[in-house]
This record gives C-alpha cells, structure tokens and sequence, in this order.
C-alpha cells in the first residue's frame, strides 16, 4: 500500500510540476487572472457599485454571494452531520463498560478563572468588532463568528460544559444556526418577492429607506450578521459534541 | 543572478506542490485515522496557498480602499453630519471622479475564493474527527489496520 | 414567477431544509410532510423550467443581478434541465419510501437525517444548474459532506465506509477544485462559458497548464464518480449505509457526476480540445471497457444483495464514461439518455432491496425465496427494473444501450460494444438468478422447496403502501421513458447538435 | 513581500508538516499542526491576503487545532506511524 500511495503520490507531483513552467512568474502584475477583466472590475468598480472600501468583503457577499450563502450551508451541514452522527444521550453510556467516568471538574483554579473572566469579555466585544467593521477591515461574519464561538469553547475549556451552555443551551443551538441561514436567505427571498433575481440587495431600497447602492451595502451588513449567527452557534456545538463524545454532558 | 532569477519567479508553485504531496501521501499511506485527517488538513491548505500564490501582484497592497480614497479630505469635516440620503449621493457623485488605480490593488477574487475553501475544510476535518469518534466508540481503536481486523474476526 | 423557476429548483428543497432543522426537532411528525412539499415544488419547477427550455432555448439566471462573469448565474440548457428533472424525481420518489424507513433505522435522528436528505438534494441540484466553475465545488462538497453522514448514521461497518469515503471525496473535490485553479491561472475567469471564450480566444487549446487541469478535473470526477480503478469507496458505503441512503445516493450522485463530466467537457474545455486535440479516446474507453467488465464481474461474486447493485453502478458508470468518449454524437446522446434511465433503474433496484431488507431483515440473495407469492407487487416492479438493466424493450434501459451501441459502431469502438454486450449478458445471469430464487426457492431440485420456502420467508407479506407507490412509479416512468424516448432524445440531440465532435475515429 | 522572509516561512512550513506527521504523538502532532497553520497565516499576509489571513488564524491555528485535540484526548493519544 504504502510503495503504491508513493507512486500515485509521485506521479501526480510530476504532473503539476510538468505544469508550473507554464504559468505567469509570480507576482507578475499582467498575469491573466490580474490582468482579466473581471479582477479590474473587482477592484475600479466595487465602491461605486457598492459602497464597500474592503472588496473581498463587496465580492464575498455581493457578486459572489450566491457562494457565500453556500458556504454557511457548509458550516450548518457540518454542524448537523456531527449531531447526527455523535449525539447519543448520557443513558446509553452505561452500555460501554463503565469506562473513562470522569468526574465534573473541580473548581477551577484561581488565576485561570480571573485571566478568563477579563479575557472573554474582550474577545466577544472583538468578535462583534470584526463583523460590524467587516466592511472596512479585514474581517466579517465569518471570521468574528469563529472568534465569538471560541470565546464560548475558552469557557467551556476553563469552567465546564454546563457553564457555557448558561449562554448557549444545546436545544439552541440549531435555532441559532437556522436562523443565521435564513437570515442570509431572507434577504436573497426578500429580493425575489419585490420581483428581482434572488440576492439582488439592490431592490431592497423599496422597503429600506436607502438608495440602491446603501441597500447594496446595509444588506451585506445584514447577511454578515446571519453568517456570524451560524458559524458561532456550530462552532460551539461541533466543539462541545467532540469534546464529551456526543453526550454533551462532561467534557475533556 | 539569471538563474536565481528564475527560482525566485517559481519557487512558491514549487514549495505548494511539495507540500501539498506530503499532504496526499499521509491522507493515502497513513494507518491513524487522526494522521490521515492531519494529512487531509495539509494538502487542502497546500491547494489555498496556490490559489493565494496566484492573486500576488507586484507593488501592489491589500485590496482595502484606502481611507482618503473613500472620504476625501475636502469634505471629510461635515461627513459625520450628513444625513443618509446625502451621504450616498455624496458617494455616488464622488465615486465618478474617484481614480482607482487597478495595479494599486492586489486581485480580491482568490481571496474570497479562498474563503470559502477554509470554511470547506474546516468542515470537512469536523466530520471527518467525528465519524474517528464514532469508529472509536463502535471498534475501540483508531488505527485502521486494527479495525479492519476486529471487522474481519467478527465474521 | 416563471422566470424565477431555475432558481426555485435548488432553493425550495434549501429553505425547507432549514426549516426542518428547527422545527424538526421537537415534533419529528412535521418532517415528513415538509420534505414532500419541498420536492414537490422542485419537480413542479423543474417542469416549469425544462419546459420554459424546449420553448424559448436556454435560460440564464443572474444571481444577485449581476452579469456573469462577474456574479454567478444559473445557465440551464437541454441537458441541464432533464438531468434536474431526473434528480427532483428520484429525490421525491425515495421521500416516499423514507416514510417508514426512516423512523424504523434511525428512530431518534429523523430530523437531523431529514435536514441532510433535503441539503444533498440542493447540493445535487445546484450542480446541475450553476454555471460557475467554483460555484461547483461548494456544491460539490455540500453534497459530498451530506452523503459521509447520511452513509455514517448506518450500522459500524457503515461509519468506516463513510470514513474513507471522506478521504477519498476529499482527493476528488480537492483535486477538481486545483483544475479550476489552473484554469484560472490561465484565464482569470471562473465562469463555465466565459472560461472557454478565454481559452479560445488566448489560443490556450495546446498550453500544458490546460491539459494538466484538464487531467486533474477529471481524475477529480473519476474518483466522485467511482469510475473503476477509482471505485473504492463505493460498495461499502452503499451496502451498509441506511436503506434510504442507498436509494438516494445510488440512483443520484454517480450520474450527477457524469453529468458534470460531459458539462467539464463540453462547455468549458470543448470536444476538439478533449477528443481531438488530445486524442485519449481510445485509452478512456478501453478504461471504460474494463470498468465494465471489472463491475459486472464482481457482482457476479456478491451474495449480498446491496452489494451487488452497487458493483452493478460501477459497470454502469463504465458504459456512461466510454460512451461519452467515444467521440460520437450518438455516444453522446446515449450516454446522456443513459444518466437518465440509469437513475430509475438504480433507483428501482435500490428501493427493491430497501423493502427486502426491512421486511426480511436479511441482506442476503437468500432471503428472497418465494417472494412472488407474498409480495407480488413489490416483484412486478422489481422486474421492471431488472428487466430495464438487463435492456430488455420497451424498458428505458433498452433504448439507451441501443443508442450507445449504435455510438460504438458509428465510431469504431467494437470492443465497447462486445463489452456493453456482455455485461448485459452478466446482467441477465444476475437477476434471472434473483427470479429463479424468489420464485422456486434457493434449492429448486431438491423437489421440496415449497417445504423450505414457506419457513424462510415466513411471516413477510407484501410491502406497505409507502414503499410499494415509489417501486411502482418508478417502474411506471421507465416503461414511460423507454416508451416516450423519441421525445426524450429529441430534447438531447437537440442540445448535443450544436456542438461539434470533429472527425470520427476510424 | 521580501522574498527571504517568504522562502523562510515556506522551509518552515515543510517542515512542520513533516513533523505533525511523523510524530507518534497525537497530540504533540495536533499541535504542531497548529504551528503549521500559523505559519501559512503569517505568509498569506504578507502575500497581502489578509482576509484569509485572518481566517486562517482563527479556524487553523485556532478551531482546528482544538478540535484535533478534543478528538485526540477522547480516543486515544499514541499513533502506530
């Protein structure tokens, strides 16, 4: 197996070495896909078009937003897959020959439980900074969701997994993550309703009072948010079912 | 220095590929379905620096307008106090005569490609470390020679 | 609301999966109900589509109105819209059945399982109709992720099938997803149509960035598609998965491929780049003939019922690749009339061995002794199926190896040919071994069978009504597409006539 | 970017993955993964890709590696290769 996995392995790498003679020098700015119209039109018409200084954010959620809204589905399939994949609960444990019972963590220490105290605070207060600001820095929903779900997996970490569901209680956490993915399809169904193409933000100045390139704008804004919602919620559960082996009840 | 020359314009395709067969080769040869998983991560990450490689361009800076592009300095005082319709109209007329240059900026499109390729993966890992858990709670072992074993004796 | 149809394809079955997510959870009694009103506005809107297509020619649909290649669109053409089509069918015919599967495998997950049923379906779907390169990929991987956890949330040896159906569906995404990077090094475009325009236009037919990412893409499908050499991920995932899977990801995801394959081919790289600039016909459809050979062959070796139908999709993805590269519009033609009637008749199949599974409980050819007298129904349609993988008329299977053995003759490919030949052949052996057993038993000369029969089959009676109207309809439309093919292959040739395959190989 | 700083990154980026994967250690290899991943961060942003940078820092150095090391300390620490 391992011989043969090398020689697939070798051949492959042969095939795309065989190919990067081929392509444009690195950095070189006429290279076709700098040089193509549709990077020039990224980068010269994004802010007229839309309002939004950070481009990979207009294209993101905008031009290419037919692919965002997937790659939220991405992140909630994984979160179901892994629910319904994992998820047992606590009785049936008792079959598994008693093994690795573990008891519920001792109070945790005194300097870990201060650091994390001030900490978290701060990194759920960044997290809502990087998707407001998504717009203007590097940064957006998906990005402060991960970090506003950390925040949660850090309490988990310190205090236990009881204690972070004081926020984020189990039967939450799908609402959380549908509600994010609708919130992105409610917009794009929005625009359907007001008779335009699904995602077309800027038909929303209708019911917005905004002007078409602000409905553009204020509508990534809104969709950002239903990403954030998402990402945190199943970055949370994918960590806590891992963690306690689907029970949701100890963790590591 | 011409053959120097020539390693520099490609040693990042280079360095991808090879990255990227170590990745492969653990996701084929590996028997730990962690280090498989570990592998899986590599060469997906192998595959993101490409398409990065691909968006660099020379003298050029991230693809963030920059602040006085957006707000020029003229009117930047009164910006605050403008209401939202004028503020977009302000945006509209001053986009007309805004000059971007498209060599100032690096080409956004591998970034937001990529993305999306990161959520992609991380997903996949998610699953993937889930169905090892899973494997682990039903044959007691992550080592794949071992659980094809325990598979074949209970025949 | 017409003009929206393309898009409500794909979205309907999104929106009603979130939708299940939340509501499912508390009252598992809604799920059900809600995924049958989702298909049933896919197929109602792919109707509408495939329709609005025959009429007026292909549509776009701009995604968030911006024009391509800028934003992404869906671009839905002759062949796009059957293939959709043929998906939302099968999806809400398999609906059906899960009925009472479902609750009776996986009796605490259904709306997990439901929700990921409905998001396989979209992924499956939005591959059909995008027309964006990596638009493509995501879905590609929203299927793919979908179908490891509706395979793992089967029996153990399930979740190790699912295990290295992950590692190798990564390879295979990974890999297409680096032949779209290629491409895009080349052409700085994403868009499926634009993407061609470019390498036209640039003069890039002979580049080797073009081949390279041309091999990869379909090394990539290969492994999706389980194409032989690259199959290994298949047979367990299929027969061990829940019954529902099988009959959801047999039937679909294998021809959802092929389809992007001939899409790969057709649109964005061009037949006189893929047929007669690089000229592999001949190797690829001496792979194809092996892939048949190897897949009929080792169904024959099978007692496990499941196991066999799923050696069988390896043979058949064999005959869709060779008569896709034979070269030939009458390949082509078949091959794509073949995406079709295949998803019924694997879908038949499946269903069948779904039902035999829940009502024996056994996956064993054994376990079917003497089902004629007790589920009579369930063995008419299974016999449709059978008799439409064998190609027996008027059965769809029949009509499209008639045009796939015509594309074979017209190019000159004789061993496709005696290779489709013969694994009909082996296909006849296989079910008329089926039939011998359900309807004299295992050991017919033993002169007591009926003795025998009536203590191993005992207590199974004919399938519930749920199960039994998805068997029946299925059997109704391949006797209906076989019958109808004219009209079928009317709306195909139509779309394969406007493009050129050159010089046919002597 | 210097070029230098670049070639550097990419050595120790090879290096890295090499290391995660031939450690027997699982979780030692869960960590060095995480190594790895910010040293792909710190090169995307200097190839001024800083959105995936910032991606990268959170999800590769940061979720990934957590959830490697979850699964890690659930079933079982030593790897046969």
């Amino acid at each position: 197996m391992k011989t043969l996995s090398l020689i697939a392995v070798v051949i492959t790498g042969l095939l795309l070495l065989s190919a990067v003679h081929d392509f444009p020098d690195w950095a070189d700015p006429e290279s076709p896909a700098s040089d193509y119209r549709l990077s020039q039109h990224y980068i010269t018409q994004t802010f007229p078009e839309t309002g939004v200084p950070n481009m990979v954010t207009a294209v993101l959620a905008d031009y290419r937003g037919y692919d965002t809204m997937f790659e939220t589905v991405v992140v909630f399939t994984a979160g179901i897959a892994i629910i319904g994949l994992l998820r047992r609960s606590p009785s049936s444990r008792n079959k598994d020959k008693g093994k690795a019972t573990r008891t519920y963590k001792k109070k945790p220490d005194l300097i870990v439980d201060t650091t994390c105290r001030l900490l978290i605070p701060i990194i759920q207060i960044f997290a809502l900074y990087v998707i407001a600001h998504g717009h203007h820095s590097p940064g957006g929903g998906f990005q402060g969701g991960v970090i506003f779900g950390a925040s949660f997996i850090l309490i988990t970490l310190t205090r236990d997994l009881q204690a972070a569901q004081k926020w984020v209680p189990e039967k939450r956490i799908l609402n959380l993550a549908g509600i994010g993915v609708l919130l992105y399809a409610g917009f794009g169904f929005a625009c359907m309703l007001l008779g335009d193409n699904f995602l077309d933000y800027a038909i929303l100045h209708k019911i917005m009072p905004a002007t078409p390139t602000e409905a553009r704008y204020h509508s990534m804004l809104g969709v950002e948010i239903g990403v954030a919602f998402t990402v945190t919620a199943i970055m949370f559960s994918i960590y806590s079912n891992l963690a306690s082996n689907g029970e949701m009840k100890e963790t590591l | 220095m011409e053959v120097f020359d020539a390693i520099s314009a490609k040693f990042n395709y280079w360095i991808y590929i090879i990255i990227m067969m170590i990745g492969l080769y653990a996701m084929m040869s590996k028997n730990n379905l962690v280090k498989k998983l570990i592998g899986m991560s590599i060469f997906q990450t192998a595959i993101i620096l490409f398409y990065v490689s691909i968006g660099v361009k020379e003298g050029a800076t991230i693809p963030i307008l920059y602040h006085e592009q957006v707000h020029p300095a003229h009117d930047s005082g009164h910006h605050g106090s403008d209401t939202e319709h004028a503020a977009d109209e302000h945006v509209t007329a001053h986009a007309t005569d805004l000059h971007i240059e498209p060599d100032q900026f690096t080409n956004p499109l591998p970034h937001v490609l990529m993305l999306t390729a990161i959520v992609v993966g991380v997903a996949t890992l998610g699953l993937g470390l889930a169905l090892t858990q899973k494997l682990y709670r039903e044959f007691g072992s992550i080592e794949e020679s071992e659980i094809l074993e325990s598979i074949k004796s209970a025949k | 609301m017409i003009e929206q149809s393309p898009a409500i394809i794909v979205l309907a079955p999104f929106l009603f999966s979130i939708i299940v997510a939340i509501v499912g959870v508390k009252r598992e009694g809604i799920c059900f109900p809600l995924v049958l009103l989702s298909l049933a506005i896919t197929v109602a809107a792919s109707v509408a589509t495939l329709i609005q297509v025959v009429d007026t020619g292909p549509i776009r649909y701009w995604f968030g109105g911006w024009e391509p290649p800028m934003g992404i669109e869906l671009r839905v053409d002759g062949l796009n819209a059957l293939v959709a089509l043929a998906v939302s069918i099968v999806s809400l015919l398999t609906a059906f059945y899960s009925k009472r599967a479902v609750p009776a495998e996986l009796p605490d997950k259904v709306s997990q399982y439901y929700t990921l049923y409905l998001l396989l379906v979209t992924g499956l779907l939005g591959m059909v109709l995008t027309g964006d390169a990596f638009n493509l990929y995501v879905l590609i991987e929203i299927s793919a992720l979908t179908s490891y956890a509706l395979i793992g949330m089967g029996s153990k040896r399930a979740t190790l099938a699912a295990y290295k159906y992950l590692i190798m569906g990564t390879i295979g995404a990974s890999f297409y997803l680096l032949g779209v990077g290629y491409l895009y090094i080349k052409t700085g475009s994403l868009n499926m149509v634009d993407i061609q325009g470019q390498i036209v236009a640039n003069g890039l037919l002979g580049s080797p960035a073009i081949i390279v990412s041309f091999i990869l893409i379909m090394v990539g499908v290969w492994i999706k598609m389980a194409f032989f050499p690259l199959h290994a991920w298949l047979p367990n995932s299929y027969a061990y998965g829940p019954t529902t899977t099988s009959a959801l990801l047999g039937p679909l995801v294998t021809k959802v491929m092929i389809y992007v394959m001939i899409r790969m081919i057709l649109t964005v790289f061009s037949p006189e780049f893929a047929f007669i600039e690089l000229d592999w016909n001949n190797i690829v459809v001496w792979m194809s003939v092996v892939a048949i050979l190897a897949g009929s062959i080792s169904a024959l070796a099978q007692t496990n019922l499941q196991k066999m139908l799923a050696f069988l999709i390896i043979a058949e993805v064999g005959y869709m690749v060779g008569g896709v590269w034979l070269a030939d519009d009458m390949g082509m033609v078949g091959a794509i009339y073949h995406i079709i009637a295949d998803a019924f008749m694997t879908l038949c199949v499946f269903l069948f061995a779904g039902i035999i599974l829940t009502k024996t409980g056994k996956r064993d050819l054994s376990a079917m002794e003497g089902l004629f007298k007790k589920m009579p129904l369930t063995m008419v349609g299974f016999l449709v199926g059978a008799f439409s993988l064998i190609g027996i008329p008027p059965t769809a299977g029949f009509f499209s190896k008639w045009y796939l053995i015509q594309g074979g003759i017209s190019s000159g490919q004789y061993e496709y040919v005696v290779a489709l030949l013969i694994s009909s052949l082996i296909n006849a052996v296989l079910f008329f071994r089926i039939i011998e057993i359900a309807y004299f038993g295992t050991k017919p000369a033993e002169g007591h069978g009926h003795h025998h029969e009536e203590e191993s089959a005992e207590g199974v009676t004919e399938a519930p009504f749920s199960m039994l109207f998805p068997l029946l309809a299925t059997a109704a439309l391949l006797l209906g597409i076989g019958l109808y093919n004219k009209e079928v292959v009317a709306i195909i040739t139509d779309f394969v006539s406007q493009f050129n395959f050159g010089v046919i190989i002597p | 970017m210097i070029w230098i700083f670049d070639l550097i990154t990419l050595i120790f980026l090879v290096i890295t993955a090499l290391i995660s994967l031939q450690v027997k250690d699982l979780l030692s290899a869960a960590m060095v993964f995480g190594v790895y991943s910010f040293l792909m961060c710190l090169l995307w942003a200097g190839m001024e890709a800083v959105d995936v940078a910032f991606t990268e820092a959170a999800v590769g150095a940061g979720v990934s590696a957590v959830f490697l090391i979850a699964t890690v300390l659930r079933t079982n620490r030593r790897s046969s290769d």
